[in-house]
């Protein structure tokens, strides 16, 4: 398989009031065509800042950006504006946390969905029409005539986001990012739209990047994993691979803390001590040394680069979990 | 499912806390109704961990609020400390107040921006006149280092400088300070980041130990009040569905809307592949809800029967009761 | 806010205020013309053109700058009564009302509603037209009985302003969970509005305080410039309405007043705007 | 619930006229000086007698309100009364001097909305830049000026010293017969040239005040996820703001335009004495003058008329624009 994104040493930083935040800080990514990738990390871990660079849509002053992005053999980090523009909608999309705002509230559901058809695609209103029934077939609307003609308020959660899933693949883009498309969900509503993702995902053999704050929903939805960490990938594998050969502590930590409906009660939960570092006040050594159970002095002083295991894993720290030294 | 009854009602002399048949409706207009809650029973058994869950719009907010009178009630009856509060006067209700207390959903907007932490972690004692102000400045640092907050450090400094897990820690502190019975948690841990989640839950778990508390958890995760209640009540649309031990629910739960929330819940482990059971659609409104019983539209197992009739709450064994015409084996 | 953090432009606004309400209070002690002795003279002297008149006289020979100085008072002590005793009429009424909601709220929604119905300035007219009247036109109303009647007319026309505001601003405080905590813990309610909800809807009512003096003003002017204001004293407005006629002989006599009031409204305008972004970005923040 | 709302709104509504003129009934009624004193000057107890029953002026307030009210809606806008007293209907002053005002406070929220539109969306796209601080902050020092202080200085520069346009009057936009005859200005040349100076003292100020309100909107609606949602299918910058960003922020600026027409009559009072309008405003001031005070009662229920039919058309209108405005007001 071809890659399809890759990111190489990414750095972002916004301007605040307090000081230079460094959002993300020197990121490598690599995406395969038709793959699918979850990005895992609490708030603040620069999970969302990650995606919506990747496609170059901070456009505000006070963001910055260095690095390169490159997207279907495209450096769109030298590219103009105009050229990165043409790559979205037909070549990624996005989906978004809260389907309320992010559909507009003023427009009904069909000028939004043929919009980005008849722009792009050059599609006349009938044609747009069509597709746009098809769409929303795709992502199992009941009645799409109907919904055409709706507001987003007149829809329910869940709806509103299998519309949202259907404006971003409306022309067909090769590489959708979902960011925590679930999160504003009642759980019952999330499997639902989960499992879409994934049939779709498979049916259109598109690729995925699943921004979460939640691992088990990553779990069962992608093929490989990176873990985010104060704004740094600090560990990377194939799902299976991670979950089962956990190397830093920090997702060993994250694992744990989440209470698990698969096992017994124990009662007490496991939980990281501490908060996020400040992200205005980078540290010299390991961001996670102070909340790190098994800290050394080693990691208050060197920051880890990146290692890799033979079978792809890549992890963040001096001391991985389960490696003899 | 969702039905009435009290079968799951235990010995009344022994319960903190009993709730006959509460019903709480409030017009959005004359001919709007909102149903938030029809008919609901429970009771806490000193000590014990009470956990409602459900769904948004299931009602279980209304239910903790109406239950401390914060919202009014329709019909129904709240017996605590020996009194009916739906019967209590405004001023009775209040001099009740110090034993039932309440942690809200958003730590943040649920303190004051203009006060320092040590001012509304003292504000209860205050109101209440509790022992002189010395008494109430120690008994406040007390508080502070009991939820792991240095009261010399952060003491001075507003609420809004905290970050939520903090914010969070300070009203716990708060609804402390006048030692209650019975301290009512509305979704405390669901604006938190799951590390902190788990940090807060451990310290409710902490605090109640030390102050012998009788306390309902409510939440709409239920991976969340697992490790911590005694029983967990499920509701949907405003009814109860299931009343069980943490275990059983979660090992076999008897309602099938139970059954599709434990399944529905991610499990971060891919090699389990889970007996997924996708509801279809989402629940209907709370203001003209389906007849019988609220869950029949998207139940698997529905008949007529679901149509006409309401489930009443029967015992399933093991204390566990469930109100459908057609549970799970 | 700190003096020192502000922009120039909001320095500037404050320290005009700060010297319009210097001569406020100490205008009438400063040895100056009083504003109904005219020099026969220097009449229609042009701005910056003698150092006795420095901003000139009109045409009638009354001297420009002590009128603008001893105007303040009149002006400002209008704009600042009524907007003082408006606001805690207004705020009372729309805090209670929004606090307590339900049939008291709409009985004060209504009543604002319908003094906002009439617009500022016509009401204001219609009031001091109505009260401050002799059965014989040709008889003059004394001073003290049109001002008090100018002071209670834009009392009226604040009260749904401010309120308003303070009912706006109660009932997006009172959905705080804080006011429902404040509650559970047993607080009585007269006790959360004291508490809880004053001193956070204060700083809207400050911010909007200070642009209601800005309407006033403006609403002093046009009643004096439409004939009812204070005919014999100095306000600013009744400056402009008697020299209205003097244009074309000593056109700067207009202009000394007129900005002088606008340069008034506007730095009211910035304070109360600078107030209500702060008060936004600090909004923001929770 | 949709059938109700509404016709609580209109009650409310309802209750605004009824309340506003009350109110300006019982002033009328508490004047430090009797209206029977000053428009009854017949000495003769007899007819005296009868002259302030004709008046209703022996009713009390009540009955006296009911009495104008009854009249009110039966067509009957009361009189200017004149000792004697003679009777003019008021709703004779109406018709001859609403349509002028209603002219000019069209033309002004026209071109004020023209200008603040484009400035407004222009200075939040570039929120920030020297664009923006240009706009807004000469705007702020605009809308801060009160009109009649333009008004003044435009008559006096444009009007009297550079003679551009004439510096006061009015004139029809078409020509009567009568008007030829007696050689009256009028026709649109006439009447534009006349209206300038009074609609830009009015619009200025308000064009500074819409800029800054639709300003403030689109920069919040320009931080909303649809908004980066419609760029992220590629759309241009342009087909954004004006398809997506436009409508949803116009709320505030289209609700308040229609609700400053209320206020517009006011400030027009003060601009059409600066430049002899013959509009209502002028009229008002005019009655006020004259102490023609069922006059004033009857102007003063055609405001809160207009007033009530605005708010009933921005509750109608605001659903159309954007449909969450009807869930939002519960």
């Amino acid at each position: 398989m071809s890659s399809l994104l890759s990111l190489k040493n990414l750095h972002i930083t916004f301007d605040t009031p307090r000081g230079q935040l460094a959002a993300v800080r020197g990121v490598d990514l690599e995406l395969l065509a038709g793959e699918s990738l979850g990005v895992v990390g609490e708030s603040g871990s620069g999970k969302t800042v990650l995606s919506r660079a990747s496609m170059g849509l901070l456009t505000m002053s006070t963001a910055h950006r260095t690095g390169t992005v490159i997207f279907d053999g495209q450096d769109l980090s030298t590219a103009p504006r105009d050229t990165v523009r043409s790559t979205w909608g037909t070549g990624m999309a996005m989906i978004f946390q809260d389907p309320m705002t992010a559909l507009n509230p003023v427009r009904r559901i069909g000028s939004q969905l043929t919009e980005g058809l008849r722009v792009r695609l050059g599609m006349s209103k009938k044609e747009a029409r069509g597709r746009a029934i098809e769409l929303l077939k795709l992502v199992r609307i009941p009645d799409p005539e109907k919904a055409l003609r709706k507001f987003p308020n007149q829809l329910s959660g869940g709806m509103r986001q299998r519309v949202m899933i259907s404006i971003a693949l409306a022309c067909n883009p090769k590489l959708l990012f979902a960011d925590e498309p679930t999160t504003a969900l009642d759980v019952t509503v999330q499997a639902q739209i989960l499992q879409l993702l994934s049939d779709l995902r498979k049916e259109l053999n598109m690729s995925m990047v699943l921004v979460t704050h939640d691992l088990g929903v990553v779990a069962g939805h992608t093929d490989k994993i990176a873990v985010m960490y104060a704004g740094e990938v600090v560990e990377y594998g194939e799902t299976k691979e991670l979950f089962a050969n956990v190397r830093m502590p920090y997702t060993e930590a994250l694992l744990n803390s989440i209470p698990r409906l698969d096992q017994k009660s124990s009662g007490r939960m496991t939980v990281i001590e501490g908060r996020l570092p400040d992200p205005t006040k980078p540290e010299p050594g390991c961001a996670f040394a102070s909340r790190c159970p098994y800290v050394q002095d080693k990691c208050r002083t060197e920051h880890p680069e990146l290692q890799q295991s033979e079978n792809g894993h890549q992890f963040r720290c001096h001391f991985p979990l389960g490696v003899a030294k | 499912m969702a039905g009435t009854g009290k079968a799951h009602l235990r010995d009344a002399s022994k319960s903190v806390l009993r709730v006959e048949d509460l019903v709480v409706e409030f017009a959005l207009s004359k001919k709007t109704i909102v149903k938030a809650v029809s008919g609901i029973s429970l009771d806490l058994i000193e000590g014990e961990t009470l956990s409602v869950v459900g769904e948004s719009g299931c009602g279980k907010s209304t239910l903790g609020k109406a239950i401390l009178q914060l919202i009014p009630t329709t019909s129904g009856s709240v017996v605590f400390g020996g009194s009916d509060l739906t019967k209590l006067d405004k001023d009775a209700v209040r001099n009740l107040r110090p034993k039932m207390q309440m942690i809200f959903q958003d730590p943040i907007s649920s303190l004051d921006p203009r006060f320092t932490v040590k001012q509304l972690v003292a504000e209860p004692l205050e109101i209440w006149s509790r022992g002189s102000s010395d008494e109430r400045a120690f008994k406040v640092d007390d508080l502070l280092n009991s939820v792991g907050i240095d009261p010399t450090i952060a003491g001075d400094r507003k609420a809004y400088e905290f970050s939520g897990g903090q914010c969070q820690r300070i009203s716990i502190a708060r609804s402390l300070a006048l030692e209650p019975t019975l301290l009512i948690c509305d979704e405390p841990v669901s604006a938190l980041d799951v590390s902190i989640q788990a940090q807060i839950l451990n310290l409710l778990q902490d605090m109640k130990e030390r102050y012998g508390l009788t306390m309902m958890f409510i939440s709409h995760d239920l991976s969340v009040v697992k490790a911590i209640s005694t029983r967990i009540l499920v509701m949907y649309l405003g009814k109860v569905c299931e009343i069980a031990t943490p275990d059983s629910l979660y090992d076999s739960p008897k309602h099938h809307y139970t059954h599709a929330l434990v399944g529905s819940v991610p499990i971060p482990d891919p090699t389990k592949k889970v007996n997924q059971v996708l509801l279809e659609g989402e629940p209907p409104s709370t203001v003209d809800p389906p007849s019988g019983c609220r869950f029949r539209t998207r139940c698997p197992a529905a008949t007529e029967l679901c149509a006409t009739e309401e489930p009443q709450l029967r015992e399933m064994g093991g204390g566990n009761f469930v109100a459908c015409h057609h549970p799970r084996a | 806010m700190k003096f020192k953090q502000m922009g120039i432009f909001s320095k500037a606004c404050v320290v005009w205020l700060g010297l319009v309400m210097f001569f406020v209070v100490f205008g009438q002690f400063i040895p100056l013309p009083k504003p109904t002795d005219f020099d026969i003279e220097a009449m229609g002297v042009g701005l910056f053109d003698s150092w006795k008149h420095p901003l000139g006289t009109d045409s009638n020979g009354y001297d420009l700058l002590s009128n603008a100085i001893l105007g303040a008072r009149p002006s400002m002590l209008i704009s600042l009564v009524s907007v003082f005793i408006g606001g805690i009429i207004g705020s009372t009424l729309g805090i209670i009302a929004a606090y307590k909601r339900g049939k008291l709220d709409y009985i004060v929604n209504t009543v604002f509603n319908i003094v906002l119905s009439i617009p500022n300035l016509v009401l204001g007219l219609a009031l001091v037209a109505v009260l401050a009247t002799n059965p014989d036109p040709n008889i003059e109303v004394p001073t003290s009985r049109r001002v008090f009647v100018i002071v209670l007319s834009l009392t009226i026309v604040i009260v749904p302003i401010l309120g308003r505001i303070a009912r706006g601003a109660t009932l997006s405080w009172s959905n705080r969970e804080f006011v429902v905590a404040a509650r559970s813990m047993g607080m009585k309610d007269s006790k959360i509005i004291i508490k809880h909800i004053v001193p956070n809807v204060l700083p809207a009512i400050y911010a909007v305080g200070f642009l209601a003096i800005g309407v006033v003003i403006v609403v002093e002017g046009s009643l004096s410039l439409l004939g009812v204001g204070i005919v014999d004293g100095v306000s600013w407005g009744s400056m402009i309405a008697r020299v209205r006629g003097d244009l074309e002989f000593a056109p700067h006599s207009m202009l000394v007043p007129v900005t002088i009031l606008a340069l008034t409204v506007i730095a009211c305008n910035q304070l109360g705007d600078v107030l209500r972004s702060r008060l936004d970005s600090r909004e923001g923040r929770l | 619930m949709k059938s109700t709302a509404p016709l609580q709104r209109l009650v409310q509504l309802l209750l605004v006229v009824v309340g506003s003129t009350f109110f300006v009934s019982i002033l009328i009624r508490l004047l430090p000086v009797g209206l029977e004193d000053i428009y009854v000057v017949n000495p003769d107890p007899v007819g005296r007698a009868k002259e302030i029953s004709d008046l209703g002026l022996d009713l009390n307030p009540f009955a006296f309100y009911f009495r104008w009210l009854s009249g009110f809606f039966r067509g009957d806008f009361g009189s200017y009364v004149y000792p004697g007293p003679t009777l003019e209907p008021v709703s004779e002053h109406i018709t001859r001097t609403l349509p002028v005002t209603l002219q000019l406070i069209v033309y002004v929220q026209i071109v004020a909305l023209a200008f603040a539109i484009p400035l407004g969306l222009v200075s939040a796209y570039k929120v920030g830049t020297r664009v923006d601080r240009v706009i807004s902050n000469g705007l702020f020092i605009f809308s801060s000026v009160p009109s009649f202080v333009i008004a003044l200085l435009l008559a006096f520069y444009i009007g009297v010293q550079l003679g551009w346009v004439p510096p006061l009057g009015y004139a029809p936009p078409f020509c009567s017969a009568e008007d030829i005859d007696s050689a009256t200005a009028c026709g649109f040349g006439e009447h534009f040239k006349l209206m300038v100076l009074p609609v830009v003292s009015l619009s200025i100020p308000l064009i500074a005040s819409y800029t800054r309100l639709l300003r403030t909107d689109v920069i919040a609606t320009l931080r909303e996820d649809f908004v980066t949602m419609a760029a992220s299918k590629g759309l241009s910058n342009r087909r954004i703001l004006w398809t997506h960003v436009f409508r949803p922020s116009s709320i505030t600026l289209f609700t308040s335009a229609a609700l400053n027409m209320g206020a517009l009559v006011g400030g027009a009072l003060v601009i059409e004495t600066i430049f002899s309008i013959p509009g209502i405003g002028f009229e008002i001031a005019l009655a006020i003058g004259s102490r023609q005070y069922f006059a004033l009662q009857a102007y003063i229920a055609i405001i809160a008329f207009g007033y009530v039919f605005f708010n009933v058309l921005v509750d109608l209108t605001v659903g159309l624009i954007d449909p969450r405005a009807k869930e939002r007001r519960k």
